[in-house]
């Protein structure tokens, strides 16, 4: 593209957990928008597991390589705090994604996820009848996004008195064990519908055995393959509420990065407000929803309108401004 | 004369019954917090969920009754696991013979550096598996790029049901159980795999060729590895780079809470499997117990501690 | 002898589970006593040192210490009593230097290099352990309990491991130690060297003491009778009577060599002929026996078995071609925690073809021959370590006579072992040649080689120093050529 | 005689080499080189170095703790629990009494391991659960905080890199050096090195290896603390905790500790926590997928502890 080559800026991200679908999605969503913003120069990238020292080790890194502004997606919302600290008083500004930090002076970019709980909470009640046991499959705990995913779902389950929460389990946003406990739990009756922190497809794969088809509502998040069940399933009676947490709002924190960088006001917390969709709302959304050749942990919404301008294609390139256009092609 | 043969076998089952009665107390414990486990459907996937670890503790037996272990398992599993849903699209057939390869590749690696070079074998498979993480979060973006979904006949094998509690992973795992009794049992291998365990000189002196068992050994633990792969992925019906993290380190207390020494030449896989029936109860336990994550990993760590002290005891003390 | 004993055990005794180890001992030492503790293998002499040094506790039983009850609980507690002990198994650690090593025992460096350098030996005290040869090792044992001036040194078959020269160098320590006025208790299965130093013997049986006596010369069949009781049948030993040895060579080794240790052997072994191989500790035997075995490689010169040349890279080849070989240390042979039948057919399983199903009936046919043949004591069958060491030692050459061979490579089979499971090696060994099979027999008591062997050689510095018929196969002559004395 | 003691430094030769190969390359390719440099990298280092040199000396021991890394993130949770807003008086009260509980996690896991029997991977793995659940008891989500004088104290600020490098080397000088020469220390190579002969010479092996996992939990208490200092916030996580203890051994082993007991030093470890530190970050400079680092780095720790065991065993043969 013809913006490629002006840029100046040189940006850093530091994420502290790799080998992820979501998350490398992000990390492509940053290289794609930095690719078309033309402002960009470099991006490099610091993506490994890795624990709070580890990840405070590559934000120092990250600050010895002169970078203007570094995007990080924490491990932990405080542990980096001091790291981030030392890099905000060099100049650098600091654009927290996805998973909120206490640090000062730094910007947000993400997902409302009390919001996200609470709408969730608002179409399972609602499909439930407003009456009804839940299985209520949180994240990992301890996490920042599961404590503010809880607020939001507490806030509205507190407001039906005959919707029970007679289960709650931690999944670690572990597929494995998320569909470890979804096969234990469900038994026939035992629930009447479930919440997910993001771990869905695996439950209602779950009810296909357990249940033998006897489908009970479940909140899921735009994964690719829950996407294509809530669409493919629901003329056997399933109701699938996608509550998206798009990965490419790291394509989103790039553009406030960029922002800030040209001195534009930024405001401190950007946050993506979430919207419940269904298949009996949202048909032709949902089905736009679904990408057959992708992965089925695939973050399926692929644009954020007002934040990102690439399309599905330069997503999927995954290119930083950097790369040599042939070779990544 | 008698009588310590009688002692003998005594000891032999005085092991087995205990661990019976450590999984019937168990599954009492669990059916009195949550009358549902008391179901048919419950216990078929209590049985079901516990095909995979049941697979992951054979190829673990197999490895410590040479006298190694073998950590690289999780992403043999992992790997095996993304290789048949990312290349199933071009067949089954050929997505599976690519699996196969793997492990038959990684597998040979351990043995191969175990078995010739002399390598502790918790370090060689600890970085084997540091590697092979590496190499598939370059590959899900490179070469293993693509839709990773598992295969419907995969999802039927690892979690359909033909009547309840006989599903077919069970089916499975009785199949590849039974062999795996038999190998250890019945073989010329498996008595070669005890001695090589219990003292790798005296196997090589009386002209055992010791590297080749514990070539045999990591190769069957790894293709075990990779089985148990594709059954968690068809459970999840997701592959992630974590597919089998949570439960590498349950295989090996599987293990030893079933009485195989992790120093090699003694055990045998039925108390491996009993092993893993308890964990598997355990874990449904804990599912069901209302309290929060941290007293949870308390109860699973200050239970596995007693079972292996108890297991212990009983044994060391007849 | 009437003055105060320094030593007093009344009624010990000590059980492991349902193993009597020590059913009942009494014995006492005076001062400036050696004193010979004898007894079969197993018959607890081992457990009596650990018992008098702190290393375990006995269940029941009186020690008495210069008149005083004592109960040590550490050996080094015992130690700073003047109860030094060299035990039978190697107390120095591995991997840390002799210089820590004897920090860690509270022994004065001085005293030691002192014992040392008269042993003749020099010692680098930053050399670890694991570097020093096992004799030198005991050696350095000893002069760590010695510098430590005991007032009682127990010594349980530290010879056992040593060449002989070393051998007599402690039959000559124990001779100053008691001529300072200071006692010794000395445990060996070679009942020559009790009479040569020892003042007393007690015979412990079954962990019951069964006779004490003075240990004069001759005294030896009355040591024999006592230690095996009603077992005595078999202590006299098989004398050897020759027997037809076929013309054509089995074997024949040309100027092997390897490394520094071995240079130039060579030597033939007939078919029927019963080899014997003398050398002090160190002359290169260890590893003439690994080559021929497979288990290491040679750095020079030929092997013929039949006339054919071969070469062997793994101990299977040298099987293949009929060879066998039972090491000295049962630990490198045995696996302590299977049963005695899988240590038996073990070597039937080697090759890849045999890695399928078993014929358990084939192998139990196998297995219960070799047991019969040499009288395995089954009790404790599922588990070899639960064996005694002489059942041990069985087991180690029972695992050839179910596969057959044609060349058995025995080195030093009656190690450690008592004097009736001893006289039956022999027999079997004798049976062996009788089947028209070789045995190449290393022994480190050199009067054994007359005992069972058609024709020696013996090894000095790595070469074959003499190469003797049978009648010349007498001690003084395998001693001389041991020594590197030329005898023609 | 010096040859000798030469000899047995050549392992810490070899990693001080390859570290100092690497560290020039690193600092080559940085735009600037100073105090604030130097700080970053033993910030980086610091909490894993500790860690490794805790494991080492386990390993030294005979032992092996799979739950260091649980304990560091214990007392880190404590740390960051009870000290925030507290002042430096208290603060320091509150390091010396959790440096206290860490030695006493440390020694009843060795008691545990000494009663029970079971073998120290196994009891280690347990109560590695335990000390997680324990951990997300105290500090459910991430946070709590350090009295900020402290932990300058500790941490530095800025580019001030002296207290790093101090609380680096000190445990080193004064737990360290007089343990090793201490009867105490011989008797922990001992243990090791070969258990029976220990005992035979009069060593304590229970006791022994009860103060041997209380050394090592004083380090990972260390670890702890200054992970409290560097992060001002404790992390529940057992995520954390099994990359910390992987690391830890892979540390200790490349620093030249023999996994089979009686071999190694300090030194090394505290060195080999550099090498895994430049390893990923030289790489990041030439903008390469940090996943390759993971591959090199679990492909260097084979390779050195092959390469270590040949030229070992060779020296071994005479
Ligand atoms: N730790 C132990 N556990 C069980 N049984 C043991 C143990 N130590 C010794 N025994 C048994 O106690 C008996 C006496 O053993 P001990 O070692 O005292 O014999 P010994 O007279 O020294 O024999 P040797 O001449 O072979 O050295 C044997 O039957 C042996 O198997
Ligand atoms: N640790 C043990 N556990 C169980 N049984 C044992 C143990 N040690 C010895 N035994 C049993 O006790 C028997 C006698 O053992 P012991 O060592 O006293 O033999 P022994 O008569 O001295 O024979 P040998 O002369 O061959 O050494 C053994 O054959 C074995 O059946
Ligand atoms: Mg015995
Ligand atoms: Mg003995």
């Amino acid at each position: 593209s013809p913006a490629d080559a002006a840029g100046t800026y040189k940006i850093g991200v530091s994420n502290s957990w790799a080998g992820n679908a979501w998350r490398e999605e992000m990390v492509c969503a940053i290289k794609a928008e930095a690719t078309l913003s033309g402002k960009v120069a470099k991006v490099t990238v610091l993506s490994r597991n890795t624990d709070s020292a580890g990840q405070s080790a590559d934000v120092r890194s990250l600050i010895t390589q002169g970078v203007n502004a570094i995007i990080i997606n924490s491990g932990d919302t405080s542990a980096n705090n001091p790291a981030i600290a030392e890099a905000v008083a060099a100049g650098i500004k600091v654009i927290a994604v996805d998973n909120s930090i206490t640090a000062p002076n730094t910007t947000l970019v993400s997902n409302d996820q009390v919001a996200y709980g609470a709408v969730g909470a608002t179409a399972l009640a609602k499909a439930m009848n407003y009456k009804g046991n839940i299985l209520y499959m949180r994240g990992a705990s301890g996490a920042g996004a599961d404590t503010d995913r809880d607020t939001g779902f507490r806030s509205v389950i507190a407001k039906y008195p005959n919707l029970h929460v007679t289960k709650e389990v931690f999944t670690g946003w572990d597929w494995t064990k998320g569909g470890q406990l979804a096969n234990q739990l469900l038994a026939p009756g035992k629930f009447q519908g479930v919440w997910t922190s993001g771990i869905d497809y695996p439950v209602v794969q779950a009810m296909q055995t357990r249940l033998k088809g006897k489908y009970i509502p479940v909140v899921g998040a735009d994964n690719n393959k829950f996407v294509g069940m809530t669409a493919s399933l629901a003329s056997k009676g399933f109701v699938g509420i996608i509550v998206p947490n798009p990965a490419i709002v790291g394509g989103a924190a790039l553009k406030v990065a960029v922002d800030e960088l040209d001195g534009k006001t930024v405001a401190a917390k950007n946050l993506l407000h979430p919207v419940a969709l269904t298949y009996a709302h949202d048909k032709t959304l949902i089905d736009s929803l679904y990408f057959a050749a992708q992965d089925a942990n695939f973050s399926s919404t692929i644009s954020l309108p007002g934040y990102t301008t690439f399309n599905a294609a330069q997503l999927f390139r995954c290119r930083a401004p950097q790369d040599d256009p042939e070779t990544t092609s | 004369m008698s009588n310590i043969l009688k002692k003998v076998q005594s000891r032999f089952s005085v092991a087995m019954l205990s661990l019976w009665g450590i999984l019937f107390s168990l599954f009492v414990v669990t059916g009195l917090v949550d009358h549902y486990f008391f179901t048919i459907s419950s216990i078929g996937v209590t049985l079901q969920l516990a095909v995979p670890l049941g697979l992951l503790a054979a190829g673990q037996t197999i490895c410590m009754l040479t006298g190694g272990i073998d950590l690289s398992i999780a992403m043999i599993a992992t790997g095996a696991a993304f290789i048949v849903s990312i290349k199933s699209s071009s067949g089954l057939g050929l997505a599976i013979l690519y699996a196969t390869l793997y492990c038959i590749l990684i597998g040979t690696i351990n043995g191969l550096a175990v078995g010739l070079f002399g390598m502790n074998p918790l370090i060689m498979t600890l970085g084997m598996n540091a590697v092979l993480i590496g190499v598939f979060t370059v590959g899900i973006t490179t070469f293993l790029k693509g839709s990773s979904t598992m295969p419907d006949i995969i999802i039927k094998l690892s979690s359909g049901s033909i009547i309840d509690p006989i599903s077919w992973p069970f089916l499975l795992w009785i199949f590849f159980g039974g062999l795996i009794i038999f190998l250890l049992s019945k073989t010329g291998l498996g008595r070669l795999i005890y001695a090589v365990g219990d003292n790798a000189t005296a196997a090589r002196l009386a002209g055992v060729r010791v590297w080749k068992v514990q070539l045999a050994a990591y190769i069957i633990c790894a293709l075990l590895g990779g089985l148990a792969g594709l059954m968690i992925g068809g459970q999840s019906g997701a592959v992630a780079m974590s597919l089998a993290d949570s439960l590498v380190l349950p295989s090996v207390a599987a293990v030893v809470i079933g009485g195989t020494s992790i120093m090699g030449g003694i055990g045998s896989y039925t108390g491996s499997i009993m092993g893993a029936l308890i964990l598997t109860v355990l874990s449904y336990l804990l599912a069901t117990i209302n309290s929060s994550e941290a007293v949870k990993q308390m109860i699973y760590g200050f239970i596995v501690l007693t079972l292996a002290w108890t297991y212990s005891k009983l044994t060391e003390k007849s | 002898m009437s003055q105060q004993a320094l030593l007093k055990i009344s009624n010990l005794a000590k059980s492991y589970g349902s193993v009597v180890a020590l059913r009942n001992a009494n014995f006492s030492i005076s001062p400036g006593e050696i004193h010979a503790l004898l007894g079969a293998n197993g018959a607890g002499k081992s457990t009596l040192v650990k018992i008098l040094t702190g290393v375990i506790s006995g269940d029941q039983g009186l020690i008495e210490l210069n008149g005083r009850e004592v109960a040590f609980s550490s050996p080094d507690n015992a130690r700073k009593n003047g109860i030094a002990p060299v035990f039978q198994d190697p107390a120095l650690i591995p991997d840390i230097s002799i210089q820590r090593n004897l920090y860690l025992t509270d022994t004065d460096k001085d005293r030691f290099l002192f014992e040392i350098s008269a042993m003749g030996l020099s010692v680098d005290l930053n050399q670890l352990a694991s570097d020093i040869e096992l004799p030198i090792l005991r050696m350095i044992d000893l002069a760590r309990a010695l510098a430590h001036d005991p007032e009682l040194l127990i010594l349980d078959e530290i010879t056992a491991a040593l060449p002989i020269d070393m051998a007599e160098k402690v039959i000559s320590i124990m001779g100053a130690h008691k001529a300072r006025g200071k006692s010794v208790i000395f445990i060996s299965h070679r009942l020559a060297e009790i009479e040569e130093i020892c003042d007393r013997a007690t015979v412990l049986r079954d962990g019951t003491n069964v006779d004490t006596f003075d240990a004069t010369q001759g005294s030896e069949a009355r040591i024999v009778a006592a230690m095996l009781g009603d077992k005595n049948v078999l202590a006299t030993h098989s004398t050897k009577q020759k027997n037809k040895i076929a013309t054509d060579d089995f074997m024949r080794v040309e100027s092997l060599s390897g490394g520094k240790q071995l240079k130039d052997v060579s030597f033939t072994i007939k078919r029927g002929e019963v080899l014997g191989v003398a050398a002090l500790e160190g002359q290169g035997q260890d590893l003439l026996f690994e080559i021929l075995a497979g288990a290491s490689k040679p750095t020079g010169g030929k092997l013929f078995v039949n006339g054919e040349e071969v070469t062997f890279h793994h101990p299977s080849d040298a099987i293949s071609y009929g060879i066998s070989y039972v090491p000295g240390d049962r630990k490198t042979a045995l696996m302590p925690q299977r049963s005695i039948r899988e240590n038996l057919a073990l070597t039937r399983y080697r090759g890849m073809r045999r890695w399928g199903k078993i014929n358990f009936g084939e192998e139990e046919l196998k297995v219960d021959g070799a047991v019969q043949s040499l009288e395995i004591d089954t009790r404790a069958k599922s588990q070899v370590k639960r064996l005694s060491g002489g059942n041990q030692q069985k087991v180690t050459i029972g695992r050839w006579v179910t596969t057959g061979f044609d060349l058995l490579l025995c080195f030093d089979p009656t190690r450690g072992i008592d004097v009736g499971t001893k006289a039956q090696i022999y027999d079997l060994i004798r049976t062996f040649s009788d089947q028209g099979k070789s045995v190449l027999l290393f022994t480190s008591e050199l009067r054994e080689i007359q005992l069972s062997c058609d024709r020696a050689i013996v090894l000095y510095e790595g070469k074959v120093q003499a190469n003797l018929p049978f009648e010349k196969c007498d001690e003084v002559s395998l001693l001389s050529a041991a020594h590197g004395i030329v005898s023609k | 005689m010096n040859l000798i003691k030469i000899k047995r430094q050549s392992w810490n030769i070899g990693i001080v080499i390859i570290a100092l190969g690497l560290g020039t390359w690193q600092i080559n390719r940085l735009p600037v080189f100073g105090s604030y440099e130097v700080r970053t990298i033993l910030l980086g280092i610091l909490p894993i170095a500790l860690l490794s040199m805790g494991q080492a000396i386990i390993i030294i021991g005979g032992g092996i703790n799979l739950a260091i890394g649980a304990e560091a993130v214990l007392i880190n949770c404590l740390a960051a629990r009870f000290m925030a807003n507290k002042s430096f008086g208290v603060a320091i009260v509150l390091t010396l009494a959790l440096l206290f509980v860490s030695v006493c996690v440390g020694a009843l896991t060795g008691l545990i391991i000494s009663r029970s029997k079971i073998a120290d991977i196994i009891v280690t793995l347990a109560t590695s659960f335990i000390l997680i659940g324990f951990a997300m008891y105290i500090q459910p989500s991430p946070g709590g905080g350090m009295n900020l004088t402290l932990a300058h104290l500790i941490s530095g600020k800025g580019s001030a890199f002296l207290p790093p490098l101090i609380v680096l080397i000190l445990p080193l000088l004064i737990i360290w050096i007089p343990l090793y020469r201490s009867r105490m220390g011989i008797a922990m190579f001992a243990i090791g090195s070969n258990k029976d002969a220990a005992f035979l010479s009069g060593v304590n092996v229970d006791l022994t290896r009860i103060k041997l996992y209380a050394t090592g939990g004083l380090f990972a208490g260390i670890s702890g603390i200054v992970l409290t200092a560097i992060t001002l916030s404790g992390s529940p996580f057992a995520s954390i905790s099994n990359t910390a203890t992987l690391n830890s051994v892979a540390g200790a082993v490349l620093g030249g500790v023999a996994l089979s007991g009686g071999v190694g030093g300090l030194t090394g470890p505290a060195l080999a926590a550099l090498i895994l530190y430049f390893i990923p970050t030289i790489l990041l400079n030439y903008g390469i997928d940090p996943a390759y680092s993971q591959i090199i780095t679990g492909a260097l720790t084979i390779v050195v502890v092959l390469a270590g065991g040949l030229i070992r065993n060779r020296g071994k043969k005479k």
